[in-house]
Order: C-alpha cells, then structure tokens, then sequence
C-alpha cells in the first residue's frame, strides 16, 4: 500500500509526461499486487492483463501524437486545489470512522446477496469459479451493460479520430518509425516475438474457456488475445499487421460478440425463460447455465479482444 | 522461509520503485519497470504457495508474457520517437 | 487496534485525492487523464479492501475451504477495469483531436484560443 | 529423500533470495544504465531462476510444476530479449556507457548484459 501512495505522490510531482506513464505502469503492477494479497485473483488478473500491456501502450500512443513534456509554469491556482484537497480528503477520513474494520466478516456488505450466491452457486450452476457464475449469469445484466460500454467506447474513439484521412500524408509514424531501421530488422527481437505470439494467443484462448474453473473469462482473454496482436504490430510493421487482421474484421467481430450476448439472452425467451436465464437453454438446468455462461464469455472475449485491436490501430495509425 | 523470500521480494521491489523515480535517464525507468515485472511474476507465484492456492499461477504466467509486451512498446516508443532528445529524465528534477 | 482496521481506507484516500489533486491543479490534459486513472484505481482498491474477509480466500470452490472473500465487488470491478481502459481510450483520442484542432493540449492555452476568437 | 529435496528446495529458495537482493542494489547503486543492466540481469536469472525452482520442488509432480516451468521458460525467453531491446534503444539514444569505448564493443556489453 505505502508503494502506491509514493508512487501517485511522484507522478504527481514529475513534470516528464514519459516518465509519468512509465511510472502508472508499476502503479498499476503494485494495485495488481494488492488485489491478489485481498485475495481478488480475477480482478488482479485483469489488472495484470490491462494495466502491463494496453493502457501503457495507448498512453505512450498519445504521447508520440501529442508532446511529452508538460509546460512547466507556476500556477497560483493550485495553492487553492492543494487547500481544497486537503480540506475533501480530512471529510473522507472522518468518514471512515463509521466503516467496518478491515476484514471484518461481520460486515453489512457481507450478508445481503454474497453469502447466497456463495453458498448456491456451487449447486444452481456447478462452476467453481463464483466470480465467473456471478458476472455471467447472476448478474448478467449488469456484464451486458459494461459490455455495451465497452462497444460504445471503441465506437466513439473510431468516431473521433478513426476518419480516413483524405489528401493528407499517410505516413504511419507512431510506433512504426523508421523503417529501414526500425525493429523489422532485429532478427533477435523478430524470432523471439514469432515464438511468442503463437504461445500468447493459445494461451488467450486458455484463459478464456478455462474461466468457468480458475481465474479467468471473457474479458482478461480478449485483453490477452489483442496483446498479442499489437505485440505483432509493434514488432512488424502496424500495415503488415493490419493486412492480418483488417478492420472489416475487427468491425465485425466487435459486433458479433455484443449480437452473441443479446442472442443468447433472447434464446432464453423462446425456450421459455426470462431475458438471461440460462437454465432453460439445456435439458438441465446446470448444464444449460454452463452452456449459456460459455457463449457468453465468449461473446464477451469477442467484443472486448476486437474492441481493443481497434482501438489500438486507431491510435496507431495517426499521423504525427 | 516462504516469507523471507517474500520479504525478500519486497526489498528488491522498494529498490526498483526507488531507481525508477530517481532514474536520471528513461532507460533507467524501463530497466526499474521491466524489472518490477518480473519481481512481480516470483512475488504471485510465492504467494501462491504461502496462501495454499496454486491457481495464482496462471496471473503469473500472465504478466511473464504481458510485461514483455510493455518493455518492448516503450523501447521500440523512445527508440524511434526522439532520437534527438536522449536523457528524457525530468529537467526540474522536483523529485 | 482499531484505527489498524481503517488504515487501509486512508491510504485509499490518500490515493484518492492525488488523483483529485492532478486533475484540478494541472492544466495538462493527459495528466489530467492519468489523474483520473489514479482515481479510479483507488476506488477499485477500496471496493476489494471491502470485499476482504479475514481468514478467507479466493472465491474458486474447493475442498475442505469455507470461508470466502466476497465475490460481487470482484465482478463490478472486474468489469469496471476493462470498461476503465476503454474510456481511458476515448478521453486519450479526444486529447489527440483537441491537439489536432488547437495545437496544444494545456488547458490554459486552450481558453486563450477560445477568448481571441 | 524427502528431507533431502525439502533441504535442497529451501536451499535454492534462500538462494533466490539473495540474489534478489544483490540485483536489486546492483540497479540502484550502480553508475549508468548499461552498468545497472547486469543488477536486472541478477533479477531474471538467478534469483527468478532459483526461486521458481524451489517452488518447483515443493510443488512436486503436478500441474504447478508443469506451469511454473512454463513461466521460467517465458521469463527465460523475454527478459533478454526486452533488456537487448532496451540497450539498443539506449545507445541508438545515445546514452554512452561511462568508460567512453568504440561503440562496437559497447553494443555487445549491452547485449550480453542480459546473460549474465
């Protein structure tokens, strides 16, 4: 814990916007951390998956498109946001004298749906993993929401600045570089990644049908699963990688998942049940919620993996 | 003794951490980054085994390959994005 | 022994209002954006701090274990970080189109730009 | 036996340990990046190498075991290849090592800096 307070203390003092990127990537590394010591072994794994790889490559994405040194000034303001700050944070913690103690079992949040799901779970749908049975079926409704989001977002950031480029320069700098030069010709870095990718995607694919039994599930595989592809962008060239997987696909492939969540909801209609419930999409009712909780999470690791390949290759693709 | 390595873990963590505010130049913060990746990697495995539940394991298999993605988006970044700036490290040196 | 129970929300806090600090005192928008990052974080790690029960662990069935941590602040944010880089992705292509617009991305400058024109 | 492999798992585990530890103060006192990359080298060889088998032996035959293997050998794969990456970078930046070389030789100090 104390890591993270240094660590925002220091992003919030360093003036190198580089430097600030690089340190939320430990910041991130640490909160990961954290959530597995607080025994939250899917959200760490998220963490893991999202924090290490994506965000750090989308925050450097931007850097290279805009500057990446903060202009340094003195501001008179920020007397006034520090005494602000101060001010909110002693509220908080005055607060916090009515919150339960650190692990403390007696707590309200622990007895209203948890002990239920804890407890039935196990038989109603007879996946180990309760984390999973609660995000796909139990609260179905809720993932389909995010997973709007989800969709919604890369809709808008291929909105914003995904336009074709007419009559401008089509040079694609970002993380490409210069090409003669650029890492196409390491032959160490080249052989490493083409023995890796392979390893990376089966192992996506790993965590995405083994979600029902350990950590694991639709959105750490598709976060894994588009690593490994901006990993061949980053190695390749982003054109190369682009003729792999074209943006028709993506496209696509972004709507499929969303449409294959819906779908299997409105299944539940015509066999009988209500929106989302699985039980009746098999003879019994355990092994319909398995059915249903596995085509959802891939619809899930569709979305989400194709999602993030797009947003990733916008960002790319910009000029400088 | 699982815990003393743990300890172990920390120590060398609280170092990484150190070099990568300090770090004059942004190779030093990668090096510190790429570095607290791995100690991450041994730390979730060892936990792993301390809290007698070895599905950990996969979130360590995770950033072993994950980490590799960041260090190299970062190098290929400051490799080809400012040739002519190489010590990025902070001017103010507020820190 | 009491306050050691809250300790954890006050760092939390701490965390808190750095991120809240970043994003009001500085006029850089993608500072602004890690900010908010670190805001988010904090309240990621304060919904799992709650979501901890002593002597409990992951929340995977096995045998011969009968306490858990409670699943349900897992899942929202679980949910949450995903959704979290997604948004993150849209405010960084926003950030790219001001850049694109207005040739700078200081917060200042921009209200500068607006007032001439 | 038993007592033989449990002595020789916390063996390595102790090992792991302080080479953790060494590498860890290498990054930080040492002068300059290329220098500090043998501290990081330290890190992903020996004391992630040791420690990880130790864990193997605890683990004994068994799926753990097979993972953990897996982790090395992907720890093994990629932290050279990252640290070659980074020493290119640098030098191509032109940070210089301190003893001011031919660059040449530099580039295969930087290189080989990750097998130590």
């Amino acid at each position: 814990m104390g890591f993270m307070a240094v660590i925002g203390f220091a992003v919030a003092r360093l003036r190198n916007l580089f430097a600030v990127v690089m340190l939320t990537g430990i910041f991130s590394l640490t909160a990961a951390v954290l959530y597995v010591l607080l025994d939250a072994v899917d959200v760490a794994f998220t963490e893991a998956a999202v924090g290490a790889g994506i965000s750090t490559v989308l925050m450097l994405g931007t850097l290279a498109l805009t500057s990446s040194e903060e202009r340094v000034e003195s501001t008179g303001g920020s007397r006034w946001a520090l005494v602000l700050v101060v001010v909110t944070g002693a509220i908080l913690v005055y607060g916090t004298f009515d919150m339960p103690a650190f692990g403390d079992p007696t707590a309200a949040i622990h007895h209203h749906v948890a002990p239920y799901y804890l407890e039935k779970s196990g038989q109603e749908i007879g996946l180990p993993n309760v984390v999973t049975s609660v995000l796909a079926s139990y609260r179905g409704y809720d993932t389909l929401g995010e997973v709007f989001v989800i969709f919604t977002a890369a809709i808008g950031v291929l909105l914003i600045i995904g336009r074709p480029q007419f009559g401008r320069r089509r040079s694609h700098r970002m993380l490409v570089g210069e090409l003669h030069e650029s890492m196409r010709t390491n032959v160490i870095l080249r052989v490493v990644s083409k023995l890796l990718i392979p390893v990376i995607l089966l192992f996506a694919l790993y965590v995405q049908w083994h979600g029902d039994f350990g950590p694991g599930g639709g959105f750490q595989a598709g976060v894994i699963f588009a690593s490994g592809f901006i990993l061949y962008a980053l190695i390749f060239d982003i054109d190369t990688a682009r003729t792999m997987i074209p943006a028709r696909v993506t496209r696509i492939f972004l709507c499929l998942g969303v449409l294959l969540y819906t779908g299997v909801g409105i299944a539940g209609f015509f066999m009988g049940g209500n929106f989302l419930n699985y039980s009746v999409l098999a003879a019994t009712p355990v092994s319909g919620q398995h059915l249903g909780i596995l085509l959802v999470e891939f619809g899930v690791g569709l979305t989400v993996a194709a999602a993030m390949i797009s947003i990733f290759f916008t960002f790319a693709r910009q000029e400088h | 003794m699982m815990v003393a390595v743990t300890l172990a873990v920390l120590v060398t963590m609280a170092l990484a951490v150190f070099r990568s505010i300090l770090g004059p130049t942004v190779y030093d913060r990668i090096l510190a980054v790429n570095a607290f990746g791995t100690l991450t990697v041994v730390l979730i495995s060892v936990y792993g085994f301390l809290s007698e539940r070895p599905e950990f394991l996969d979130l360590a298999l995770v950033y072993a390959l994950i980490n590799f993605i960041g260090t190299i988006a970062v190098s290929k970044y400051v490799e080809f994005s400012h040739m002519g700036r190489p010590t990025g490290g902070d001017e103010l040196g507020d820190i | 022994m009491e306050f050691l129970g809250l300790i954890n929300y006050w760092i939390v806090i701490v965390l808190m209002m750095t991120g809240f600090y970043i994003v009001i005192a500085h006029d850089n928008l993608v500072k602004k954006i890690v900010g908010l990052n670190i805001f988010q974080v904090s309240v990621f790690v304060f919904y799992i701090t709650m979501a901890k029960v002593e002597g409990g662990t992951a929340p995977i069935l096995a045998e011969g274990i009968t306490t858990y941590s409670n699943p349900l602040p897992h899942v929202l944010i679980l949910t949450a970080i995903v959704v979290g880089v997604a948004t993150t992705a849209l405010g960084l292509a926003l950030v790219v189109r001001i850049r694109d617009a207005y040739g700078t991305i200081e917060d200042d400058e921009l209200e500068n730009q607006e007032g001439e024109s | 036996m038993d007592i033989i492999l449990e002595l020789l798992s916390w063996g390595l585990l102790a090992v792991g340990a302080i080479f953790l530890i060494i590498g860890g103060i290498g990054m930080v006192r040492l002068p300059d990046v290329f220098a500090r990359m043998h501290g990081a080298g330290i890190i992903d060889t020996m004391g992630v190498g040791a420690v990880l088998s130790g864990l193997m032996i605890q683990g004994g035959m068994s799926i753990v075991t097979i993972k953990l293997i897996l982790i090395l050998v992907f720890i093994v794969f990629t932290s050279p290849t990252a640290t070659h990456a980074l020493a290119r970078a640098a030098l191509h930046g032109g940070v210089r090592p301190r003893n001011n070389e031919a660059p040449e030789e530099d580039t295969s100090q930087g290189g080989s800096s990750s097998k130590t």
